[in-house]
């Protein structure tokens, strides 16, 4: 099998998909003739044409408001907002509208877009490369939310996307991008090329969404990741030498629950990790169902590493990004409690 | 330096007359009908840009139909055409009553501004599509969509095609070309134009048509809207119904220093015309001018419908707090069907006595309808839809999550 | 001392403000010379002239855009937004902008507004007259959000946000405008000015920002709630006979955690109630929290009672709205747990 | 009728060259310098429509300054903005070394905009108030901003005012005039309106001026800038810097059917105006005439900068992967510090010895100031902002929750 980055995994998922379906569309700042400021979609105008892959204004509002009209036409938009930090401009489009569509319709009128934005920290991008707004998108009903962790994850969940009749946002931590990030910012990055996940089929697969996957085995406790946080979980779970089951959720909207659930009434302890700010984050979410669906198994109190109620700062980037260290006092917290 | 100048203030627009005032437009130019010439479709938008500062007019004071964009229309299409409005009114009718029996929670009216979206349908060809606002029921009305189904709808009722999930009058029917309306003011203007560059993309022949208020074009979809449509070409008809308010607020608030709302058209280079929007061929002829432009691959075109919003803004308002109660007798262009009857009368295709008689035929096959509807409810009594039709829909496949919120609801 | 509905107490906070503070401008869609769809500002146009109570045209990102360059000025705009649900296409300038000037500019610039908003359902309003997003809100660092449910506590509290040095989302569940509504939609409703709450100071008080108020002192359960489901919570205490402690909130950001906790603490059981649908809404945070610090007083897992996870219906309205019977449930189920 | 039409297809626009390409600029109309006349402050702006469609020049190819634009400046004046230009100059080259010495993770050069933001500048009055871009620091070179605390920002040290919080060059300085810039495009142009309106309101005699670029035209935000802008009246000027590209993006993606930027004005009432942005001397006295019909309370100006951006996007970009790499060189309107220098030596005000000295002294300068700043600290080495700084001043007033997170942080 090829090994790909995660750039290379979602090029491939779109082209992919570009060419097994002409109703497949994609557009975005920067996107067309440059490939994008990641370059996932370079050599794609090249490929299918300036009419199927191009540069669009810096609107993200008519970015996406024209994506739910094609969608209407019958097309499958799958566009970029250049970074996360970037998407508010089109959130009444995405809340207001994309999600609502089918429901208001009757299922006249539907939905099928992507919108993919690299999101999440640890690039020294200030606060407005840095975000990881996925909880404004998960209260919001009529949305699916996906989070990669990985090459073949990103690749086999694009398509998947893609394909859904319905609205995604689709959030690729950038921090991920060329390799997998354990939060040790100060030691190399191992490259995709050496790393198991980053052997991805070069042919056409589904991860199918709503699904997570275990990525360690563990009994004492139980750590909900996503995105770049999976591989600071390990990291943790090495460092403290704590059995910690690692569930990488994918998925957030819909939500593989009993995955979940079934980890945690083995465990009987659980720490959720992500980069967002703590208040109101997914984390949220997720330790009200953890509490509510396991409260007779469980023997300490969920844990949340988050990020700080802060806007993400420049210099102090490694002292607000959710490292090893942090996740590592919590997992201990856990079996202590 | 600074010394030199007085101080600031701040310009707040007003309107000339408010409740108490005596009604004055003679402030508004109204050019004679006939008088704006029909440039060729394919014509040069810097050419034409004074066309955004007149108004195409055809049915003139004498009620004969004149200059350049008269001809287009039979009698007999005329005659369906004040069919459409005469039926779109006594529609209105029997719903403002219905409302205020209690038998939808809400409902907003044409009046005055029935011959907009009758006209403009008839400009379109099967497969086009609408992006409308909640005031252009007219596109329903001529298109032959059944009025029961309108009536369902604002019931929300057991035949509710939406299945009780939307506010009253906020249709969605893709057969008859009419995009699902939006609560959310402009945000349909921009998926017009997305939805016209998709039929570009697939090399389709099918065009589009955006649908937005004089106030809302205050909105950030409306940009976004001129942006995309002015760079990609797009085939679609972008449609400002200037009826004058929007809610309390004088379209002198959303227009600003720009003497007209057609005007936003120029700083893109999209050919913008304004438009009697009370005659019905001048509605009909422009409408056809600017969908022939878009199919013929020329682009977008803005056109502003000037009109006026006779009645409430909604079943939830009163004019009377902000607007002289008589303000509609004095608005200048007259009301949309009687100045179309008067021209067929003059044309010797109509007659008083026939209008008269078709009226109440026009009020029993509503009534007709509205039996039949009131047959599978309304909103307080009757049939409803189920409270599983609530939670479907969402998706097009019901995910765990909600199949349990389902099971907890009971249903 | 006088009797106010909410809206007379919500225009007594703005005058009063606007009297004290030349600083204060009001402004927003209708809100001028007519006062408002809902009467809030009628006559302060009048009495303050129009540049400092004005209509705006139709955008709610101007009118939230403007405010802000107008704070950075040194005035304390107050301003409408229609509908809470309209508030999408002023998201970008609230969260990239108001909730981070302070910050990001080292305190040089600051953004003391107010936005109002009505919001909450029971008024047969559709999908686009019901939402309740403070969700959406709570998860922004730099905001605070406010929800009232009665006229003293709406006075005191706008006059406290207009004084506020921050930017703060005012919620003012429009079901409460005119009395209490406990969910007995086929009752009767009795007007503020035959409720204790409606006896409002004619004069100037604040209520402080981030305080909760115990509404109803109970010892079974701690029952969280904001708004309208205040009246809600006391309607399924009262049908069940359960002894619930019900907190009215007031301020979820920052929330007053205390109040809380020293109440879960002693019932050992907690119920959340909000009409905002269930996924990622403030309920999830106030569980999460719940859990993690009353974890070992926990006899129950703590219960959401919310809007179900679909857009807000128009014909099934009162299947949807979180009433007296589904709040009674979740008591029960507390109790039996 | 369908039948009649063939298929549409979707229209992409593209620029005149790729890299590979030979550099093309002979489309681009350049009017004479002095050839555009000059209205006076309380012109009707629907006299001056044809301003949006030209270019506002002052020197010539000779280095002339010519035309009724001319004459505003002294000798002294003249070699003051030489100097500041010069200065961003410096300033640039040492920072983009230095963000490739590792010493800042990011940076933002002006080549080739210089006289955009130095001669602005000198239109404004103390206490007047800039919304400005990340490429606008010309605005704090130009109004005495000390070059060290730019230094200390981009550095992220120990002596950053804005304490580490914010990306390098994001700079605030009230005292200066310059709101805090945001990393968010197009945000801060109707937050310069509502500033302005605010002045107005206040009675005061102060201005705002917004900023953006041709990209960035396409936000919302902008629209809302203009319907406030226009509809109050705002003593405001809005400033476009067509730089030709967003990041890899030709402005003909963001300018579409309309001939200019400046014409996005039209259609708002708002007089506007396209200068050369290479020529000091036609920047300085376009920014003059707006600031000045702002401050007599005529409301606002758009006006359209007409440049090239010589260098980068950013350091995160590189330009040869999407146009010409000599496409710069071909740029017709020239270099504005060379073009400065030419007038002054023509004008017997300076020599290119005295240039030369000049360069070498600036240069110094900004050394002096960066090893002064160095000492505070660069990104990876040295005096850093502290962990507190970063949970303070979310709000004016810590609250529990953060103050609970920073006791865990440990600090
Ligand atoms: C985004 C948004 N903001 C505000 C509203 C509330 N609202 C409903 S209709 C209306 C006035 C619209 O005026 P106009 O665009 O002129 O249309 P008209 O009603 O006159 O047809 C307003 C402010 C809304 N529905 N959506
Ligand atoms: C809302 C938003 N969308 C996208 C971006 C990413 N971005 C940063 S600069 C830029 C190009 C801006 O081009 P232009 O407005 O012409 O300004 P210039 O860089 O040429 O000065 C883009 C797309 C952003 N910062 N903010
Ligand atoms: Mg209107
Ligand atoms: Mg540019």
């Amino acid at each position: 099998m090829p090994r790909m980055t995660m750039i290379e995994a979602i090029r491939s998922a779109i082209d992919i998909s570009m060419e097994r379906d002409g109703k497949v569309v994609v557009f975005g700042e920067d996107v067309g003739y440059f490939g994008g400021v990641f370059r996932c979609t370079a050599g794609l105008q090249q490929k299918y044409g300036k009419t199927r892959c191009f540069d669009t204004p810096i609107s993200e509002l008519g970015i996406v408001g024209t994506a739910i009209g094609m969608a209407a036409y019958g097309l499958r938009p799958c566009v970029e907002v250049q970074f996360a930090d970037y998407v508010y401009p089109a959130y009444d489009q995405i809340v207001s509208e994309a999600a609502r569509i089918r429901y208001r319709s009757n299922g006249e009128f539907t939905c099928p877009i992507v919108v993919r934005m690299p999101s999440g920290g640890g690039i020294f991008g200030g606060q407005t490369h840095s975000q990881s707004p996925e909880a404004l998108f998960t209260h919001v009903c009529g949305l699916k939310v996906v989070v990669p962790s990985n090459p073949r994850d990103a690749k086999g969940l694009l398509i998947a996307a893609i394909e859904d009749p319905d609205p995604v946002i689709f959030l690729e931590p950038k921090r991920l991008y060329n390799g997998p990030f354990d939060g040790h910012h100060e030691r190399p990055v191992t490259p995709w090329s050496r790393h198991p996940l980053g052997d991805v089929d070069a042919g056409h697969f589904t991860v199918p969404l709503g699904k997570a996957e275990v990525r360690r085995q563990g009994s004492s406790v139980t750590v909900l990741a996503y995105g770049t946080m999976v591989y600071v979980a390990e990291a943790a779970a090495q460092e403290t030498g704590i059995d910690a089951e690692i569930i990488d959720l994918r998925t957030l909207l819909p939500l593989d629950l009993d995955c979940i659930v079934e980890s945690v009434r083995k465990t009987g302890r659980c720490v959720i990790v992500h980069e967002a700010t703590l208040t109101s984050g997914f984390g949220a979410e997720l330790a009200a169902l953890v509490q509510e669906h396991c409260f007779y198994h469980l023997e300490a109190p969920v844990g949340r590493v988050t990020g700080w109620d802060t806007p993400y700062p420049h210099a102090q980037e490694w002292d607000y990004f959710p490292g090893p260290a942090r996740v590592g006092e919590a997992l201990v917290r856990a079996m202590e409690a | 330096m600074m010394d030199d100048f007085p101080p600031l203030s701040l310009h707040v627009p007003e309107p000339e007359v408010r409740p108490g005032g005596t009604p004055d437009f003679s402030n508004v130019p109204i050019p004679k009908a006939g008088s704006v010439p029909r440039p060729p479709v394919d014509v040069d938008p810097r050419d034409i840009r004074d066309l955004a500062f007149s108004i195409i007019r055809v049915l003139n004071r004498e009620g004969e139909a004149v200059g350049p964009w008269s001809g287009l229309l039979s009698d007999e299409a005329l005659l369906e055409g004040l069919r459409h409005m005469m039926t779109l009114r006594a529609f209105d009718a029997r719903m403002l009553m219905a409302q205020r029996q209690g038998k939808t929670s809400f409902y907003m009216q044409h009046m005055g501004e029935e011959a907009v979206s009758c006209a403009f349908r008839k400009a379109l060809e099967p497969g086009d599509m609408n992006f409308p606002t909640y005031r252009q029921a007219g596109l329903l009305i001529a298109g032959g969509y059944p009025m029961v189904d309108m009536m369902n709808q604002i019931f929300s009722n057991e035949a509710d095609p939406l299945k009780g999930r939307q506010l009253p009058i906020m249709y969605s029917s893709k057969e008859h070309g009419f995009f699902s309306i939006s609560g959310n003011l402009g945000t349909q203007f921009v998926q017009a134009v997305g939805w016209a560059m998709a039929s570009a993309i697939s090399n389709d022949t099918r065009i589009a048509a955006g649908w937005i208020g004089d106030g809302s074009t205050a909105e950030s979809d409306f940009h976004a809207a001129l942006v995309f449509a002015s760079t990609y070409r797009a085939p679609v008809v972008l449609n400002i119904v200037n009826n004058q308010w929007a809610i309390s607020t004088f379209q002198g608030i959303a227009r600003g220093g720009a003497g007209t709302f057609a005007a936003r058209g120029l700083g893109f280079g999209i050919p913008a015309l304004r438009v009697d929007g009370n005659d019905y061929l001048a509605v009909y002829a422009v409408a056809r001018w600017a969908a022939e432009r878009a199919r013929r691959n020329l682009g977008p075109t803005l056109v502003e419908y000037v009109t006026y919003r006779v009645g409430a803004h909604s079943t939830s308002d009163d004019p009377s707090a902000y607007r002289p109660k008589d303000e509609s007798e004095a608005w200048p262009l007259g009301d949309p069907v009687i100045r179309l009857k008067n021209h067929l009368v003059r044309r010797g295709a109509w007659s008083e006595e026939r209008h008269r008689q078709a009226e109440a035929e026009v009020m029993d096959s509503v009534i007709v309808a509205q039996k039949e509807a009131e047959k599978h409810g309304t909103l307080h009594s009757g049939g409803k839809p189920s409270v599983r039709d609530m939670f479907e829909g969402v998706y097009a496949e019901m995910p765990p999550h909600l199949r349990r919120q389902r099971h907890q609801a009971g249903v």
